[in-house]
């Protein structure tokens, strides 16, 4: 069998599939019945310094091949998340990615801080790239993206990673992250878009716009997670973004991506998600290649197969 | 897809699977804007699906229908098949409803909390079924005729009528009756109610103090995963933000004042 | 039947529906057999100063729910676009919009210029957001995008409007359009997006990146219309983006656009595209609703519905 | 539709037609990785469809197949039917192939030159069909006898064969045998060759100075619109850049230089 467990400087992933921050919620509905240590790692809903209620219904809709929703970053706060959700989750047998955002870099930093003596918070994901919150999209300035990843470092020991969007200037804004300490990058966070109620006139989500997911945006990430890894050839990257099957998986690690996230595949299968690491070792296997290290950034050196 | 199978049905208790299980839809009757489809079980899975109790709900997709999977509750289930009840309109029940016999839908659950696990056992109820809503209902009423005081199912027009062999439904387009006219006309104190239906319809039986207190409606919501996950359906309540797909569809009426 | 004809303060379009620059070419090989009367207008194959061959084969691949292409601006250049293909379209019934691009302002500026003098160049389109060649997507620096806009205002009298991407800094950019004289915006271009070849690792466009078009970018762009719409409440819009059937056009319209652009759907089903003015007609009859315009921008006033 | 389809059909001299025409799937065979499917048109488009000349193709959806249509070029035609041949892989063949009889598919077309004419028509030719590439080779084989010397068709594996009744059929893993080397045997001066099939085939065809100056090959490009618009498939050649889709699909070696 292939080998599909990844190493970083900072830590080991038995499989590259990780469960992005909110589909899968905080992984406890999904752990009564699925096997965790075929996923790589959970990320968790992103966690703020206060509870939150997020944005009214309806905050989930359509789109063509995906989804739109605007859930908002509902969640108990980062309090009742030590006291209620760590116990939960601290023994799954995967790695925990715990997602945290903020409306200032002084409150991300407080998240931070709070969860620096909590057994089980394998890494941070810093969020800084939610399309539903306003005021907190700040990952379209570098010097923000510095401020946030800055307080976060200062306040915590755990390896960092920051959640950016697919778009222009992609590429200064992952250098700032990277500058200011972040041990890698999460890309993509949803892509904003719209739908519209024609029978109204009105639009679809109570709060307008929201965030595309789903196979939709899966050349979007892949063009992101390229784009990264060319300007980038040692940061560690999770490419997140449309990643359905075990094939878009592996053209995720050969665009660069080193660990492989996927949101939208949780609702719409969740046990595919994880039957993902198995057909990767399967796909690998029937190409003669041993380990999945030899497939990661394949498109940026001609390809993994030399023929 | 073995193993995902053995995965998916790991669920203790007959609780929640996550496992995609094929259906095939063998017998679809039109009528009235509805339609009802007898969908068996393909195997290999035809076995393990545990059986839906009513109030519960599948999951259901078709290849080229929305990529976000609908929530649809049986009318009836069986051993490896279930009959669903459902509006002839919509990315998904448009093309469910057209479909030709031999089509194939891909299946998830039964996930929700059964309507006798929110309910109060103590009592009988009117049970209130407005459009599609009357899947459940009936589901239901089959199930525990022993709770069941009376029926009020409404329609605006009389064409749905063959679908539903055997049971009373008010027609508005034909005398102006309405599920919620009958619900007024057989409510007497003591009995409780059960409504699925409409959000209108919902409304009306919350906003309504003879029978409140003792009310439960089932609610609708765009679901995203349907397990309680993605948090795509919370609505907010006096005891705090719940989901319907999992801590519903059915709710006490003093749950959503907000509803009346 | 329903009013479909629009009119701006700078010409008037028989319907709302328009041909989008690259999928429909010149129109020729349509306008053999599907009736133009039905289109608002042509909007030819961007057109640069020197002939172009584009990059090479493959430059059309798969993506869900789209396509991405890297067609990269394959055209005869201005001169013989002049004299070979004018004549051709002169005669079409439809208004025509002649896209423009160059790796310079000056460049711009000599194609423009190069149109003043030609008998039915009714519009010109600045095509500055083309994810397929080097050096040229300048719409993600305002003060470039001011110093095109300004060289084609300089050489031309026509009507003009301004092209750019979806994504972050877009009011910015379209404001630098629009003071630098545009006369309206036709958002959005091809997303930028990658495909893999996942048997050999290698990227499945020989130019690696490409532009994703089709119902998969349709939320996108409904956000970009109906931002650029909330920022200008009076500017002339093409939505452009994703949109196949009627019902989709009636979201662009809602979102903001005055005019839809289609070009995904020509190469799907180009009938139904011409088809799409007819549908509109239908869909605005059968709910009462006299004219197109009252539809337009709705999702920014309550709806078109008061119920 | 009614009003799509007159468009689509007022279509000078059987020119292409821009209708979408729905074709039902009413027989599937499968064999050695291929498979033919008889396809009949659905009505009201049953009339209308102008008849593939050999070389040309049509655009092919299916609902829950890619959203880009794939060029394929019929095998054998008739008055409101066609058969295709279709290697049973792909987003779009693969579904093909599985789908059942009843299966509808969308159908644009018929698109491209028809062989004969691009080829001199004063010569007998070697046709050469590999893989799927039999399937124009066969039409025009059939349309026009007295154009055929012989033919030279090849394949990896025998379990095709059945879908090829009467051809024969060089199968390399049985005796080495290739579509080329059937070539080289047969051909004669003063015959040309016309050849469809996978890149290296075609490379080597036009590599060979014995017959290439009299050599045309029919060529593969990823399609958009497939009627000359949206310059998708444009190749070079000495003069000037040209299109797969309406000045192709067929070329003559002397037009493709960069192939051999
Ligand atoms: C627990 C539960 C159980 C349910 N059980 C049943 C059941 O048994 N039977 C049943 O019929 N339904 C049932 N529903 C309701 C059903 O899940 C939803 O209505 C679902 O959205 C239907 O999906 P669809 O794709 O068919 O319709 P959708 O396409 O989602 O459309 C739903 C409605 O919105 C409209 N709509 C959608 N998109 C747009 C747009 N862009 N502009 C304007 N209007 C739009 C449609 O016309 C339609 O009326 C249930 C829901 C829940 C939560
Ligand atoms: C004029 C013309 C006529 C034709 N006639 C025929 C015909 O009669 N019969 C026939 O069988 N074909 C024919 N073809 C070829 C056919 O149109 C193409 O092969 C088309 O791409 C098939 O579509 P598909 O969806 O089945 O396969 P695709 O999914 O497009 O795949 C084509 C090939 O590429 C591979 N591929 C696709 N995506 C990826 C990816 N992400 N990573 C790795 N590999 C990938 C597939 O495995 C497959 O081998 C014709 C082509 C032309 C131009
Ligand atoms: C329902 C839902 C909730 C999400 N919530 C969060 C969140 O809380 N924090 C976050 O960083 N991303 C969130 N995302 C974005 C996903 O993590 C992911 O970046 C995005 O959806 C693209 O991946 P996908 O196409 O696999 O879904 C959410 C996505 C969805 C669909
Ligand atoms: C094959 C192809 C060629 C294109 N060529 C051009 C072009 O030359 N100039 C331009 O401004 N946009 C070009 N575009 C972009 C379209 O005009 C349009 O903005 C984009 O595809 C989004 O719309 P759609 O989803 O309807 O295709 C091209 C798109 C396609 C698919
Ligand atoms: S639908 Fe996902 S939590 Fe209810
Ligand atoms: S496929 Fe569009 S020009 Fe050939």
């Amino acid at each position: 069998m292939a080998r599909v467990d990844v190493h970083s400087a900072k830590g080991s992933f038995r499989t590259p599939i990780v469960l992005a921050s909110g589909p899968a919620g905080f992984g406890c509905d999904l752990a009564r019945a699925l096997d965790f240590r075929r996923i790589g790692a959970l990320t968790t809903k992103t966690i703020t310094h206060e509870p939150r209620e997020g944005n009214p219904q309806p905050r989930i809709v359509d789109a063509p091949c995906g989804a739109l929703n605007s859930i908002g970053l509902e969640n108990p706060g980062v309090a009742r998340f030590r006291s209620e959700v760590m116990p939960k989750i601290r023994a799954l047998p995967t790695a925990r990615i715990v997602s945290i955002a903020g409306r200032s870099a002084d409150e991300v930093g407080k998240v931070a801080g709070a969860l620096e003596g909590e057994p089980g918070v394998d890494w941070l994901e810093l969020n800084l790239s939610c399309p539903n919150v306003r005021g907190e999209t700040v990952a379209d300035r570098p010097d923000a993206v510095s401020e946030y990843v800055r307080a976060v470092r200062a306040a915590s020991s755990r390896p960092l990673l920051a959640k950016l969007s697919a778009g222009g200037g992609l590429v200064a804004l992952a250098d700032a992250a990277l500058r200011a300490g972040a041990d890698g990058l999460t890309l993509v966070n949803a892509v904003r878009g719209l739908r519209i109620d024609v029978e109204t006139g009105k639009a679809l989500l109570a709060r307008a716009t929201g965030g595309l997911c789903g196979p939709a945006i899966l050349p979007i990430a892949l063009a992101a997670v390229y784009e990264a890894r060319r300007a980038f050839p040692e940061a560690f990257l999770v490419g997140t973004g449309g990643v359905v099957t075990a094939r878009d998986a592996v053209e995720m690690l050969c665009a660069g991506a080193n660990l492989v996230g996927v949101g939208f595949g949780v609702m719409a299968d969740p046990a595919a998600v994880f039957g993902l690491a198995e057909g990767l070792e399967r796909w690998l296997d029937a190409r003669g290649v041993a380990d999945v290290a030899e497939v990661v950034g394949a498109a940026h050196r001609g390809g993994w197969r030399v023929p | 897809m073995k193993d995902l199978s053995q995965q998916g049905t790991q669920t203790a208790h007959g609780g929640p699977s996550f496992l995609v299980r094929e259906g095939e839809i063998v017998e679809t009757r039109q009528g009235g804007g509805y339609a009802r489809l007898r969908v068996v079980l393909a195997p290999p899975f035809a076995a393990p699906m545990p059986m839906p109790e009513p109030g519960q709900f599948f999951m259901v997709r078709l290849p080229w229908g929305p990529a976000l999977p609908r929530a649809l509750s049986p009318i009836a289930a069986g051993d490896g098949w279930i009959e669903l009840f459902i509006k002839a309109d919509g990315l998904l029940r448009g093309e469910m409803a057209a479909a030709p016999p031999g089509t194939r839908l891909a299946l998830r659950g039964p996930y929700g909390t059964p309507f006798v696990r929110k309910a109060n056992l103590e009592r009988r109820y009117v049970l209130v079924g407005g459009g599609a809503g009357v899947a459940p209902i009936l589901h239901f009423a089959a199930a525990r005729p022993d709770l069941v005081a009376s029926l009020a199912l409404g329609f605006r027009t009389p064409g749905v009528r063959a679908l539903l062999p055997g049971a009373d439904v008010a027609v508005e387009e034909e005398d102006g009756t309405t599920a919620f006219g009958r619900l007024a006309e057989t409510w007497q104190d003591g009995l409780g109610v059960i409504a699925c239906g409409p959000l209108p319809l919902l409304a009306a039986v919350s906003r309504d103090a003879r029978w409140s207190p003792a009310a439960y409606v089932s609610l609708e919501a765009r679901l995203g995963c349907g397990f309680g996950a993605c948090l795509g359906c919370t609505i907010p309540t006096p005891s705090g933000r719940k989901r319907v797909c999992v801590d519903g569809p059915l709710f006490a009426c003093q749950e959503v004042p907000w509803l009346g």
